[in-house]
């Protein structure tokens, strides 16, 4: 399996403050990679550094080969890249439909269009009609995430997806990123739900203060407790 | 014991679709009782109908005997009710302690002061840092709200709600968003609070370990109505619960 | 050093009104070329600051103090908006400092708010509206007219118009029925209903007190309807206007009864030929009625100087041009222009043409001719009209 | 506590600029000078007072032009029927009816949001502004009223200038304690966040209108004294470009400072003088330089000199004031 | 009162509505649909204007012809404005605020421009081969022009609807409303899409300013006198709804015939008279975007 997504020495500030330090990271084709870390650790501004919805000052993100650090984020998502924010931020005033036909991207072609969705997100294809802004909670990030997969992406990236989600519907998402490994889909999903996250994936990534303090399988991870609780306090 | 909040019959639909569906319960003082139910049960819904934020289509909602349905939010609030939100909801240019201190003014009716400068009111500004301190924000209190991560602006949530010292507090999915680290330090601290200042209080939660690690009742919600009530051992292993809801453990 | 004679101008040079400002400067400065040319006046050479008013009369008020103050210039000049002209005035009174009025034409300025510092070089609205209503008369006499409307912009100068139209139509006993007023908001862009309004109160005659381009719009958009076919159109204060004849070209009816402060081809003088022709050389267009003002303008202040013998003496300026008689462009043979001191406003003859052929003055099409003059001493406000507004 | 210490700059800032205008008339070379100054002033009270509503509530209010021509016009009517001697009275009489007209008017205009409220306000003005062109038996029209004289005691142009600088400085002081106190914290949470503040018990429209009557207070004020420095008013006063003008100026200043719109308004007076007195074509000149600053300094003016003495003494980002 | 006059001062209305809704037409795109606010509409409109008098009157085109070209001309003239300038503010922190700071600086720029190339001089635009006259019509006069400009009125309604609701690109400039970086990361180019819908909403302004050039005198500072009255159709049909602009400019057009038949003391103010009783009773415009309310 080759490596999909790369990012080495990645620098990141917010005006002065500077958040990510050196961060290295690889995602290879087909796995799925969790990055866990504490609250403000720096997992969103790993994905928005990866997006280029932040620049990084310094360092790299290669995708599929291609240098593509400062391609503007619309250029990265014709390339294959999807994310889900953490704050869903579906498109309040359009419908439901509306909402996953924006999703979609013109020129990639995949497994997943509307009938596709519909069928895995049941809780959707009731509300078409209905505005994304008046959904629940959860049915926004249910959304977020099947307006990502209209898409098509190559790498999926998933800001905490299990928040906000009922157990029923988590066990769902859980089912949902299982099936879509089996589609050859890459994930990248950060998440502060360890059994959710141990569930789902190959690989993890800890995050601490802006620094990846741990990398390994998921089964040496289950092992290494130390880490889970100098890190995660679990 | 006279109950804090009585909550009888209430409905809400949104052209067609019944949100709340005759929902009824009472919460007495000292109450800690959890709300959970599906995405889209109606249960932010609730909250917003009890706050004021939504006027219910019928029903009766009597808040320390006073009847509340469809009165205003700001005056629901004065009476002392708190809430804090599902989607944070904070003023996000002003630091943080100006966050929760603008709160603490508003307790002690001192927010509406023209003249004397914030840091003049005293009182405020030690409640202020003193609540920060207890959700470790202290270190941040010169930052701006935004620059502070997700988990951390939840908390912030939560400090603003505080510091009304409200007779009856409403939260929303306190601890989604956070690590595993703050869901247990702020379950710690909610309940510390709970006792500490013997407040009631009424949550929305997916967090199981939450759930059944505090609450000492827990209403499930489905489809706008109340489904059951009871004690967390009893809706553990409440079986409608569990197809409905809990799905089998992870 | 060289001795000057500083002239403070306080024109528009933007906008809509920016045309008669630029005109107005250009004229200006070529009367004190041709002075400064000739050797200047009593030792003096003319010099001018010109800034752009921008219509605003706070601004304009700044500009007037500027001038004053800072570059200590002798006279204040120019004004297109009354309402700067009123508001310029108080400065001059303030300051004792001679403005000279060259283009505004709302009587007040020489009437209600006379001041001893500020004298008018062009007509004002009731010497227009006095020619405009003698014309009326007699044309009641060969073509019996009876109803009359009016349009004009929704401002000072459009009311005052019609009100000193009614005043002297009054006065001369003529007899007539109002069909209508209409008022337009200033640079109003549509005037279809006015139009379909007017075309329902069959009026005989429309007066109308339009300024600037909205002449121009009206005409436009009346033409199609035929508006113009049945009723007089009458515009006698700033109908005339070169610049609806160029703008306008082929398009402009032929007909319709226009005046103006000035007119290119009225009358044949060698002084008119000569501004005209060496205001085209200068500028590669023909002059708007503006400019002869500021011609004016500027001959006046020679005159002054040349009397008085230096431009900072004021109070013997005032006195000077309170005795001025100056031969202008637009004074036909036999007249010359002179300043009333009682009221420091220039008299002079009007003439009232119709537009008909004429390609003479390119871009335009159209000019007026058949004149009818009238003569400056009926055209004056009389003493009991002056006694009343001043009172008040 | 860091904010403290930022609020004293900014003090500071504020009682070395005044000092400097009370300066002013002992170095002047000319009344020209009293004039501009005056200008300056005036409008700066204006633009500080706009801003409290625009820049601290975030309600972007187009029709302060009412406010202001009302303070004016009062100013100006009283002077022109009842005599000089009515200038002062009328100032105040101005400022509190405008506050009256603020309070009818306020009710109305804040059931409204967004783009929804800046319309209504232009509505409004618009209205003040047509009615007062309309009533030329009272007002004049657009003729305007001229020789407003401020009484003898105020008439030479150093005493007026003290007179308004003192009356400045005092609303200046005021707008500056207000926003450094709770409820201008309100205020900004207001902005922000509105529904969160009704969740804290306060209500929303009524701090709302608690503001926009101080702004129309002190706007009224500005325009009051103007109607002293011009010795006129006129009917642009009421117009929307009026309004328009002090959007601009608080903009550009910085809306996010409590000194930016000072600042703004300090700039646009001078620049307009400078260029105008200079070339015909000051709206190419005026408009590069806008354009210019706009690009060059997104925080505004003095928001960037803030965040610039920020960096030199290697502060954090956080909240100037 | 005669009824056929009614009728007639109705048709009247109409015609001014349809101006106004054109003139309005690109703001609402701009600031109704992408909520990007121009204060310079009008100078674009001016410019529109301009060009038409040029290709017609010195280059000597078919009227219809330079009206496309001046819709083009003034909208690559915006757009070049937009990727210079407007680009550099997106995403600021007060950056409606910069909107109209910059914008105004538009005006400032592009009216001395306008004095520098075409002068102070009143231009004017006759009105293209048949249609300078007027038709009747059950004993009515109605000008052809007029009529031609009610038809292409409702042809730009029609045609921005259709493809602002049904269209991929109207959906998208909706969407840039609402959350740009959002949408960026869906795959959309915004900064691109922004450009061209400035780019086409001042190519409608130039349009217009070339439609209405015909019936009003062509002179700088045009663009000014527009602006306000565009703002108000904008606002009071509704932010973003092109049928709202249309019943705006309609009802504007309507009581403002209707005032200066009955009223006309009292005509000028009416427009704001309007806005102020419909947002009083219709705080959201006529056709409010449906309300979209979460705690
Ligand atoms: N806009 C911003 N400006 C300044 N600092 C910011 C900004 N956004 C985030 N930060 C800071 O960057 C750090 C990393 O934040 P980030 O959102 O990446 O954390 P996270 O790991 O995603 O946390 P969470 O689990 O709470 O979402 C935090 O310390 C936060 O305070
Ligand atoms: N304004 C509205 N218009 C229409 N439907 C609405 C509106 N507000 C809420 N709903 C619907 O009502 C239902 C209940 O929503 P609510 O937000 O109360 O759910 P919830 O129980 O809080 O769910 P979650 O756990 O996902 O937050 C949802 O299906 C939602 O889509
Ligand atoms: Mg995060
Ligand atoms: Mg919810």
């Amino acid at each position: 399996m080759g490596v999909i997504l790369e990012a080495t020495g990645l620098n990141t500030y917010y005006g002065r403050s500077h958040i990510l330090f050196d961060v290295n990271l690889d995602v290879r084709a087909g796995e799925t990679v969790c990055l866990m870390g504490r609250n403000g650790a720096g997992k969103t501004t790993t994905f928005r550094s990866l997006m280029g919805l932040t620049l990084p000052r310094e360092g790299r993100v290669m995708f599929r080969d291609r240098d593509c650090t400062r391609l503007p984020p619309y250029r990265k998502a014709r390339l294959g890249m999807g994310l889900v924010p953490e704050d869903r931020r579906v498109f309040g005033p359009f419908t439901v439909r509306e909402n996953l036909e924006m999703g979609r991207i013109p020129g990639r072609k995949g497994p997943w269009d509307l009938d596709t969705v519909f069928h895995q997100f049941p809780v959707l294809e009731r509300m078409v009609h209905r505005l994304g802004g008046t959904l629940s909670g959860g049915e926004q990030q249910m959304l977020a995430i099947a307006r990502a997969l209209m898409g098509n992406p190559d790498v999926l990236m998933l800001d905490e997806p299990s928040e906000g989600l009922s157990p029923v519907i988590v066990v769902r998402l859980k089912e949902l990123i299982l099936s879509l490994k089996e589609h050859k889909t890459t994930i990248l999903l950060s998440e502060q739900n360890i059994r959710f996250a141990m569930a789902v994936s190959d690989r993890v990534v800890v995050i601490d203060k802006g620094h990846v303090v741990y990398k390994g399988a998921i089964e040496e991870f289950r092992r290494e407790e130390s880490i889970q609780k100098r890190y995660l306090a679990v | 014991m006279e109950p804090v909040l009585v909550v009888d019959g209430i409905e809400k639909s949104f052209g067609g679709l019944k949100v709340t569906d005759k929902v009824s319960f009472s919460m007495f003082p000292g109450d800690l009782t959890a709300i959970i139910g599906p995405n889209g049960a109606g249960k932010t819904t609730l909250f917003n109908i009890l706050t004021g934020h939504l006027a219910p289509d019928a029903g009766s909602i009597r808040f320390e005997g006073k009847e509340i349905a469809g009165a205003r939010t700001q005056d629901i609030v004065t009476m002392g009710m708190g809430r804090a939100f599902q989607i944070t909801s904070i003023f996000p240019e002003e630091t943080v302690l100006d966050n929760v201190r603008v709160a603490c003014l508003s307790k002690l009716r001192e927010a509406t002061v023209f003249i004397r400068p914030i840091s003049a009111h005293k009182r405020a500004t030690d409640r202020a840092y003193q609540i920060l301190e207890s959700l470790g924000l202290e270190k941040f209190s010169d930052r701006r709200a935004f620059e502070l991560s997700h988990g951390d602006q939840k908390l912030l949530d939560i400090g603003i709600a505080l510091a009304l010292e409200p007779k009856l507090l409403l939260l929303d999915e306190p601890t989604s968003g956070m690590s595993p680290e703050e869901r247990l330090l702020t379950r710690e601290l909610i309940k510390k609070l709970w006792s500490l200042f013997n407040l009631t209080l009424l949550f929305i939660e997916h967090d199981m370990d939450m759930v059944f690690g505090i609450a000492l009742k827990v209403l499930v919600l489905q489809q706008g109505a109340l489904l059951v009530e009871g004690t967390p051992e009893e809706i553990r292993s409440n079986p409608e619960v569990i197809t409905a809801y809990l799905g089998e453990e992870l | 050093q060289e001795k000057v004679i500083k002239i403070g101008a306080i024109y528009p040079m933007t906008g809509r009104a920016g045309l008669y400002g630029m005109d107005s400067v250009a004229a200006m400065e070529m009367a004190m070329e041709e002075i400064n040319a000739k050797g200047g006046v009593a030792g003096y050479k003319l010099d001018a600051l010109s800034t752009d008013s921008k219509v605003k009369p706070d601004y304009s008020v700044r500009i007037a103090k500027r001038y004053i103050e800072e570059d200590k210039v002798h006279f204040l000049f120019g004004v297109v908006s009354s309402g700067v002209g009123l508001a310029v005035t108080e400065v001059s009174k303030q300051y004792k400092k001679i403005f000279i009025g060259t283009d505004h034409a709302a009587t007040e300025l020489t009437v209600d708010n006379f001041q001893p510092y500020y004298f008018r070089v062009s007509n004002n609205t009731f010497q227009s509206m006095a020619a405009g209503a003698i014309y009326l008369k007699e044309l009641q006499a060969q073509k019996p007219w009876k109803r009359i409307a009016y349009i004009g912009p929704d401002y000072a100068y459009g009311h005052s118009q019609w009100n000193e139209l009614r005043y002297c139509l009054d006065r001369l006993g003529v007899q007539y029925e109002v069909a209508g007023e209409h008022w337009p908001k200033l640079a109003q862009p549509d005037y279809t209903p006015f139009i379909t309004t007017i075309m329902k109160d069959k009026p005989d005659i429309l007066v109308s007190g339009f300024w600037g381009g909205d002449t121009v719009a009206f005409i436009k958009q009346a033409i199609p309807y035929g508006l113009l076919k049945n009723v007089l159109y009458f515009h006698p204060d700033a109908g005339g206007n070169y610049e609806l004849m160029s703008s306008m070209g082929d398009e402009l009816p032929d007909g319709l009864v226009l005046s103006a402060r000035h007119h290119n081809n009225w009358p044949d003088t060698e002084l008119n030929r000569k501004f005209v022709g060496d205001f085209f050389k200068r500028t590669g267009r023909y002059p708007s009625y503006a400019a002869e003002g500021a011609y004016a303008g500027v001959y006046a202040i020679a005159y002054a100087v040349e009397k008085v013998g230096n431009p900072d003496d004021a109070d013997a300026l005032v006195k000077a041009l309170e005795g001025m008689k100056l031969k202008l462009p637009e004074d036909p043979e036999g007249f010359t222009s002179y300043m009333d001191p009682d009221t420091h406003q220039i008299v002079q003859m009007q003439a009232i043409g119709v537009t008909m052929p004429n390609a003479d003055f390119p871009p335009a099409k159209k000019m007026l001719g058949n004149w009818k003059i009238y003569k400056a001493e009926d055209l004056l406000p009389p003493k009991e009209y002056i006694e009343m507004k001043r009172k008040k | 506590m860091e904010s403290n210490k930022r609020g004293w700059t900014t003090q500071w800032a504020g009682i070395a600029v005044l000092a400097l205008f009370a300066l002013l008339p002992l170095v002047k070379t000319s009344d020209y000078q009293l004039t501009v100054a005056n200008n300056v002033l005036l409008w700066a009270v204006f633009a500080m007072s706009f801003n409290m509503l625009f820049g601290v509530t975030g309600m972007l209010s187009f029709g302060q032009a009412l406010y202001f021509g009302f303070g004016a016009y009062s100013v100006g009517l009283f002077a022109y029927y009842q005599g000089t001697w009515w200038f002062l009275p009328a100032l105040f009489l101005g400022m509190a009816g405008s506050g009256i007209l603020a309070l009818l008017i306020g009710p109305l205009v804040l059931r409204l949001t967004g783009v929804y409220f800046t319309m209504l306000t232009l509505a409004f003005a618009q209205l003040g502004w047509g009615i007062v062109v309309k009533w030329y038996d009272f007002t004049n029209g657009d003729d305007g009223i001229q020789g407003i004289m401020p009484p003898a005691a105020l008439s030479n142009k150093v005493v007026y200038y003290y007179f308004c600088l003192v009356l400045v400085s005092v609303s200046v002081w005021f707008l500056w304690r207000i926003s450094r106190s709770p409820f201008g914290l309100m205020l900004r949470c207001i902005r922000q966040n509105p529904s969160r503040v009704r969740f804290l018990g306060r209500r929303v429209k009524r701090n709302q209108l608690r503001i926009y009557v101080i702004s129309a207070v002190f706007t009224a004020l500005a325009g009051g004294l103007m109607a002293g420095v011009d010795n006129s008013v006129h009917t642009g006063m009421w117009y929307w470009t009026t309004s328009g003008e002090v959007i601009l100026m608080s903009i550009l200043g910085g809306m996010g400072q409590f000194f930016g719109p000072f600042v703004g308004a300090a700039i646009m007076i001078l620049i307009e003088d400078m260029v105008g007195a200079r070339t015909e074509f000051w709206s190419m000149v005026i408009g590069i330089v806008m354009l210019t600053m706009v690009i060059l300094l997104p925080k505004g003016v003095v928001g960037e000199l803030v965040q610039l003495k920020e960096r030199l003494f290697k502060r954090s980002s956080a909240l100037g004031v | 009162m005669d009824p056929s006059f009614l009728v007639i001062q109705g048709i009247s209305g109409l015609t001014m509505a349809m101006i106004l809704f054109l003139v309005a037409s690109g703001l609402t795109l701009l600031f109704g649909v992408v909520n990007v606010f121009n204060f310079a509409h009008g100078s674009f409109y001016m410019l529109g204007a301009y060009f038409a008098y040029t290709f017609v009157s010195i280059l000597g085109f078919n009227f219809w012809v330079s009206l496309l070209l001046a819709g083009v001309a003034a909208g690559a003239f915006g757009m070049l404005m937009e990727m210079l300038f407007l680009r550099r503010i997106y995403g600021r922190a007060e950056e409606a605020g910069f909107q109209i700071l910059l914008t105004y600086s538009f005006i400032l720029i592009i009216d001395d421009l306008v004095k520098m190339v075409w002068g102070t001089e009143y231009k004017s635009l006759q009105r293209p081969d048949g249609f300078s006259g007027s038709v009747e019509l059950l004993g009515m006069v109605l000008p052809s022009y007029n009529l031609a400009i009610i038809v292409l009125g409702l042809l730009v309604a029609v045609g921005s609807w259709l493809v602002l609701s049904r269209t991929r690109g109207g959906r998208i400039a909706r969407a840039t409303a609402i959350d740009r970086e959002m949408l960026s990361t869906l795959g959309v180019n915004v900064p691109l899409t922004l450009s061209l819908t400035f780019g086409i909403a001042t190519a409608l302004g130039g349009v217009a300013g070339a439609l209405a050039a015909p019936l009003r005198s062509v002179t700088p500072g045009a663009g000014i006198e527009v602006i306000i009255d565009s703002l108000i159709v904008v606002v009071l049909g509704g932010m973003g709804n092109f049928w709202g602009a249309l019943l705006g400019s309609l009802i504007i057009g309507e009581v403002t015939a209707f005032a200066v038949a009955f009223v006309p003391d009292w005509a000028s103010l009416f427009s704001f008279l309007v806005m102020i009783v419909v947002l009083i009773f219709k705080p959201e415009g006529l056709f409010s975007p449906a309300k979209v309310r979460r705690a």
